[in-house]
């Protein structure tokens, strides 16, 4: 068996983190974009839309993402549909943080007073127009703390593919320990990297929700 | 790493994949010669079959039986790690057209896939450190014992062991081990070959075998039904233990020869 | 589709599904009791005056936030033993819920209890209340109220996340779930079933939480 | 023929009746005020007006356009009926041009530079021309309410609501906004004011009208009502006032 220094488990975590990193961005980018198109859903006022996003959040905020991993993973697969790690992992990630993203935006436009709805709608303006030019410039500006800050969560939910065989850094991490059997070093450094990715996260949530609250 | 690049490559043209689906009536030994790459799921935390280099790629003797298998159909090979557990949903679900993750047979796995012939000996037994005074499954009562969930060793070893006996079952081989080692549980439940490994270790604790479970050659695992693809497997076993192929790599994994009544 | 559901098949392991369901609220409950109780004494440390105290938890706080629950799992269970800390994996999984949730529901309660108004404070301190009174009877309880729908989202999300436990066989309702995909191999209705199960739970623990929100706010009651 | 209409209105929130059937005819020109104490149905018969809210029963015509809870109706009575609440609800993000250009542009569909113009009128109108780029955080409470009267007077309606546009004023600041709207009274803009201000309704309005659990208890010419009120409740509310 080979032989691993320090260097080469480090270099070996940088290298499995850079999946990590990959597939964090590939899911916030998902869960983005399904996110925004719930929350419209979710502010239409149409019950049926209202309903099935409710319906959506409540199925993905209520179950575990370590069972929606493995039901994407082996659920697709029964369906006929070739689904690899890569796959699973980012559509169970997807699904996972656009119902938490569809929670916090929804919460965001929520918190524009309505008197900003009324004013608009005395004005004339109709339901895009309102959106567009009153409730979604205000509301972003609220929201981008708080989906800064659940970033965080994306990137830690990662690690949960491990579990379905995806290599990123936790995954390297069980790799590395069971090849060196050094546990307390290999996942020092393993929470260590996550720590070094999330806390400027973390750190930049907590700066721009003072800033933006100063501003208003 | 470049194996998790070409996933990368596939995710992108998935939404394609993903409409054409599988046809699970087709040959699938036609269908491996037609994308020219078999797809192999195989182990890598269970050395000397499958465990990692220094650069995280698999390698062990299973890693190499399927270099052998792909070479003779002159195929590539694309190799998918798995762990006890999921290897089998993994071959029900076609993410890969072969499991050789030193795989025993047992009459629930038959159920749902098909079995080659044999290509590897393994002795299941349970293992522990020299002061451990365990002579046979009774005296496991009152002791923690390791398991991979899922594993023919944990099948056995649930009907073996006496009702105060604990077992602990963890999710794949390489948790099993790193609990054995770290001295989460006392004993662990293992095969010979990964057992004399472990023992390589500095701090394994003198690993020693207590006793055997079971006898349980290693065997490759196809999707029930696909026939054809059975039967060449079964062709390139019996050539390789004839040509002594299989040999070279025993040697160069397990440092013996196979056993005779394997070549049988 | 070639594949018939065969959910009848996990009858036989009613058994092990209804040990694990128990396995997994007890963990909920004694993590929720003691992670909230953690996370208030974490509140009161970090609300006062900068102390080390105050400083160590915001870095415990940090930590914990900042790195995946498996991670910090896979550390206890396999990393601590090599410093001469053993625990059971049933020991290593609690404490790995517990230190979780303390580390948020600190933050979540300091959050209430800065938005407690300053006036409040003084109207308390000018009535000649000390200050662990002022904290425990005029600060505490309506900064809770304010941010308990962030707390009980949050003691379910670390309910959840307990199912990762079964990575360490802690035998609760993920680990009954693999075991039994690993004996008959379906792996779909199992992982089905289960689920269905967690949201279920997650269900009963929104309504629970309700209830007891119900007997500890009786301000409230009048309201609705 | 008048131009605001109220026919026998009545309006339920679930078993709640808050309107009684209300009747009212508003002319062209008149300055009317809506007094009665909180809960008496004055900001919601002032919101049905404009389709704010749904009223139950009964017919609303204003301009001779039937109101009705609508988003496309509304926006046509926007051109008509303009609107000032007590929160001010100027959009925070705009400037105090853009707040005012924004529905003319999107709703009457103007040019950039003709809606400029109109601010810029409409702005000295209030007294605020140098504040066109101001941000509205950067405003009195006084200022903010003068700029949301000149948002509502930039759509060039018929009739202008304003609900209690000065109880969230400091009483300092209270008469340079009563200064607007004695302005325009005396430009001849129909206004209907919900207040509390008796002396400003006794002043500049027509007109006095009295509610009282969801009824028009009285009405009539503002200085006599307030002079000579012939129900025990309009005395009581007046000397409470007072």
């Amino acid at each position: 068996m080979s032989v691993f220094s320090d260097w080469d488990i480090l270099r070996n975590l940088l290298l499995a983190a850079r999946w990590t990193v990959v597939l964090s961005l590939i899911a916030f980018a998902g869960g983005a974009t399904v996110g925004l198109l719930l929350t419209m859903m979710q502010v239409s006022g149409r019950t049926l839309l209202v309903r099935f996003t409710r319906l959506y959040i409540e199925l993905f905020q209520g179950t575990p993402l370590l069972m929606q991993l493995f039901l994407v993973f082996f659920g697709l697969s029964l369906m006929g549909l070739e689904v690899s790690a890569w796959f699973a992992a980012a559509l169970a990630l997807t699904l996972f943080s656009s119902a938490y993203l569809t929670e916090i935006w929804r919460g965001c436009i929520e918190s524009i007073p309505r008197g900003q709805w009324e004013a608009s709608r005395c004005l004339g303006l109709s339901y895009f127009e309102i959106m567009r030019h009153i409730i979604l410039p205000q509301a972003l500006k609220v929201a981008i703390a708080p989906t800064v800050g659940f970033s965080v969560q994306i990137v830690k939910g990662t690690a949960l593919a491990s579990i379905i065989g995806f290599v990123e850094l936790t995954k390297a991490g069980t790799m590395l320990n069971n090849a060196t059997f050094e546990p307390f070093k290999v996942f020092g450094m393993v929470a260590l990297l996550y720590f070094l990715l999330c806390y400027p996260l973390s750190v930049a949530s907590r700066k721009l929700e003072r800033k933006l609250n100063v501003a208003r | 790493m470049m194996s998790v690049f070409k996933s990368c490559l596939k995710f992108v043209g998935l939404i394609g994949l993903c409409i054409t689906a599988l046809s699970a009536n087709a040959n699938q030994l036609d269908e491996i010669t037609k994308r020219g790459m078999l797809v192999v799921a195989v182990p890598q935390d269970f050395p000397p079959f499958g465990s990692v280099g220094s650069d995280l790629q698999p390698v062990g003797y299973d890693v190499d039986t399927a270099a052998y298998l792909a070479e003779s159909l002159g195929v590539k090979l694309e190799l998918v790690p798995v762990t006890s557990a999921n290897r089998i949903p993994y071959l029900q679900t076609r993410k890969v057209d072969l499991v050789i993750s030193s795989m025993g047979k047992n009459p629930e796995r038959e159920r749902v896939i098909d079995f080659s012939r044999a290509y590897a000996p393994f002795f299941l037994g349970v293992f522990g450190s020299s002061d451990a005074a365990v002579a046979s499954a009774a005296d496991l009562a009152g002791k923690t014992v390791g398991v991979t969930r899922g594993s023919v060793e944990d099948l056995e070893l649930s009907k073996l062991a006496p009702e105060d006996a604990v077992i602990r079952r963890f999710e794949d081989n390489s948790t099993t081990i790193s609990a054995y080692l770290s001295g989460q549980v006392e004993l662990i439940a293992t095969g010979n070959l990964v057992a004399a490994k472990i023992a390589e270790k500095g701090n394994s604790r003198g690993l020693k075998s207590k006793f055997i479970i079971k006898n349980s050659p290693c065997y490759v695992g196809t999707h029930k039904g696909d026939t054809e693809l059975l039967t060449k497997v079964n062709e390139l076993i019996v050539a390789g233990l004839t040509s002594g192929k299989l040999d070279e790599l025993s040697m160069k994994w397990f440092n013996a020869e196979l056993p005779a009544e394997l070549k049988l | 589709m070639d594949y018939t559901f065969q959910f009848g098949e996990l009858l036989p392991y009613s058994d092990l599904i209804a040990r694990g369901v128990l396995s997994t609220v007890i963990l909920a409950i004694v993590t929720t009791v003691l992670g909230c109780l953690l996370g208030t004494l974490g509140a009161a440390a970090r609300a006062g005056k900068q102390t080390f105290l105050s400083r160590a938890v915001g870095v415990y706080v940090e930590l914990i936030r900042n790195t995946p629950f498996i991670v910090q799992l896979f550390f206890i269970f396999f990393g601590l033993p090599t410093i001469g800390i053993k625990l059971t994996a049933g020991e290593a999984g609690l404490l790995a819920m517990v230190i979780n949730l303390a580390a948020y529901s600190t933050e979540i309660i300091r959050a209430g209890i800065e938005s407690i108004p300053k006036g409040q404070l003084e109207a308390a301190r000018t009535l000649g209340l000390s200050r662990t009174q002022t904290f425990t009877r005029v600060v505490l309880p309506p900064a809770l109220e304010k941010i308990y729908p962030a707390l009980t989202s949050q003691c379910i999300i670390v309910m959840l996340g307990s199912a990762v436990l079964s990575q360490i066989s802690v035998e609760e309702l993920t680990f009954a779930a693999n075991f039994i995909q690993s004996r008959n191999f379906l792996s779909f209705e199992v992982y089905m079933v289960i689920t269905v199960i967690y949201l279920l739970l997650a269900i009963l623990m929104r309504q629970g939480f309700k209830l007891i929100h119900y007997f500890m706010f009786p301000n409230l009651r009048a309201r609705s | 023929m008048s131009l605001v209409s109220i026919n026998n209105v009545h309006k339920y929130y679930g078993s709640n009746h808050v309107l009684k059937g209300i009747n009212l005819e508003i002319g062209a020109g008149e300055v009317v005020s809506i007094i009665g104490r909180s809960g008496s149905g004055k900001s919601t018969l002032l919101r049905c007006i404009n389709g704010l809210e749904a009223y139950s029963e009964g017919g609303v015509v204003v301009d001779q356009m039937e109101v009705v809870y609508d988003d496309r109706q509304i926006r046509k009575l926007s051109k008509s009926v303009g609107m000032v609440f007590q929160s001010f609800n100027l959009f925070p993000h705009l400037t105090v041009g853009q707040n005012i250009m924004l529905a003319p542009k999107l709703v009457r569909k103007l040019p950039e530079s003709e809606a400029k113009v109109i601010a810029q009128e409409v702005l000295a109108k209030v007294g605020l021309a140098e504040k066109i780029d101001s941000y509205p955080a950067e405003l009195s409470g006084g200022q903010q309410q003068r700029v949301a009267i000149a948002r509502s007077l930039a759509m060039n309606p018929k009739v202008l609501l304003c609900d209690e546009i000065t109880s969230a004023l400091d009483p300092e600041l209270v008469g340079e906004v009563l200064k607007v709207l004695e302005d325009l009274a005396a430009e001849g803009m129909t206004l209907i004011l919900v207040t509390h201000e008796m002396n400003f309704a006794r002043d500049v309005g027509d007109r006095v009208i009295f509610m009282h659990q969801g009824l028009v208890w009285e009405e009539g010419d503002s200085k006599t009502v307030l002079a000579n009120p012939q129900t025990p409740e309009l005395s009581k509310f007046i000397n409470a006032v007072l």
